[in-house]
């Protein structure tokens, strides 16, 4: 189980190429993983997006998403999970969030991925602000699941 | 008792702090330290607060050393 | 959309970067990506499994396939999916499938990336054979979703 | 009429063929298409045809230049 917080870019296939072959120990072991890369799209609610900024609460989201991680490992049996979130400024095309499960089978791994991005999108405190045009502004709320 | 208090996002735009140290003996729940660190202002409709990094509400007690937060809805991932 | 059959072990990571890096013109354009990933495990039924070999009836495949692609695009709002399944002679760790499915919103990714699994595994002509010890058997069902 | 005739997986070792090519007049459905080309073996209990690469049950009817496949359950993925 492993939880980041990512002040830069990052990309999503190298980090999962290089927890996977940090993990020798699941080599054979896992048959599922259902993986989830949320992305800083160019337009929102009808507007065209420059830039963004995303604010959080550091220690508060650390703990929240570890303690996410862990729920989600006693709901399904897991073999193991991987969450790396963004913060800072942020173009569009840039990946803001990876969620990863790896589990014996998908039955396990399918809700499981599905359960970190619901519980993450309403308690990790993160909050973002889009810049449009000239003008910046807070994002007031998250498109529901 | 000594609170510290954080505001984020559009709730520390709108209250025009983002931390406070609070040393006060008038405090016993979180309503007390919105009501104090942010001079009277009226309370956020759909504000969160967080003790101790745990999701609260405004009538929960702290406690000498809490770190209380107040923030809007999250909007991440 | 794209569906490959590939005889050789791939990287299923590697496969995602160039996939993506080849469809510039959805840069942006994206929020969500959902992707599964089957990997053969070194155990099965309670059994050590040393190899598999995975037959297929190719042009079936080919075609079912696509039109697995094409209707989870009809049901949801899709920007773009890739499907690479593996036949022949595998190992264990070794990716079997990759799916992957591109969207505005998650709540569009999530269950067409389910779709497409549940689908392949019902309808797309593919025949485990594993073997454990000195014995090699078909496999004879999959795992429930 | 000329039908080419396919088995897969375990069906094939059962049968002991893998492709059949077919040129007989008696033939109607897929049911003929298995009678014929396996020599008149049981058909197996759970397994799937495909007529022209789609699904199709055993009393479907087959024409000239059909290709008929037989296999067990689909396991991949």
């Amino acid at each position: 189980m492993a939880v980041k917080l990512r002040g830069e870019s990052f990309d999503p296939w190298q980090a999962l190429q290089t927890h996977q072959n940090e993990k020798p120990e699941l080599a054979g072991k896992f048959g599922a993983t259902s993986i989830f890369v949320g992305t800083m799209r160019d337009f929102n609610d009808g507007n065209d997006v420059q830039a963004m900024a995303l604010e959080h609460y550091p220690a508060m989201t650390q703990k929240h998403l570890e303690a996410i991680s862990t729920e989600a490992g006693q709901r399904w049996d897991l073999l193991d999970t991987l969450i790396i979130h963004r913060y800072g400024d942020i173009q569009p095309n840039d990946p803001i969030v990876l969620l990863a499960v790896w589990s014996a089978h998908r039955s396990e791994s399918f809700p499981a991925c599905r359960y970190l991005i619901e519980e993450l999108k309403t308690r990790a405190p993160f909050w973002k602000q889009e810049t449009t045009g000239a003008n910046s502004h807070w994002v007031e709320h998250n498109t529901p699941g | 008792m000594s609170i510290t208090v954080k505001f984020f996002a559009s709730l520390r735009e709108t209250i025009g702090k983002s931390d406070v140290s609070l040393d006060a003996d008038n405090i016993t729940t979180a309503a007390d330290v919105w009501r104090i660190a942010t001079d009277n202002h009226d309370p956020v409709g759909n504000m969160l607060i967080a003790i101790n990094m745990e999701y609260a509400s405004l009538d929960e007690m702290v406690k000498d050393g809490d770190e209380v937060a107040f923030f809007p809805p999250v909007t991440g991932g």
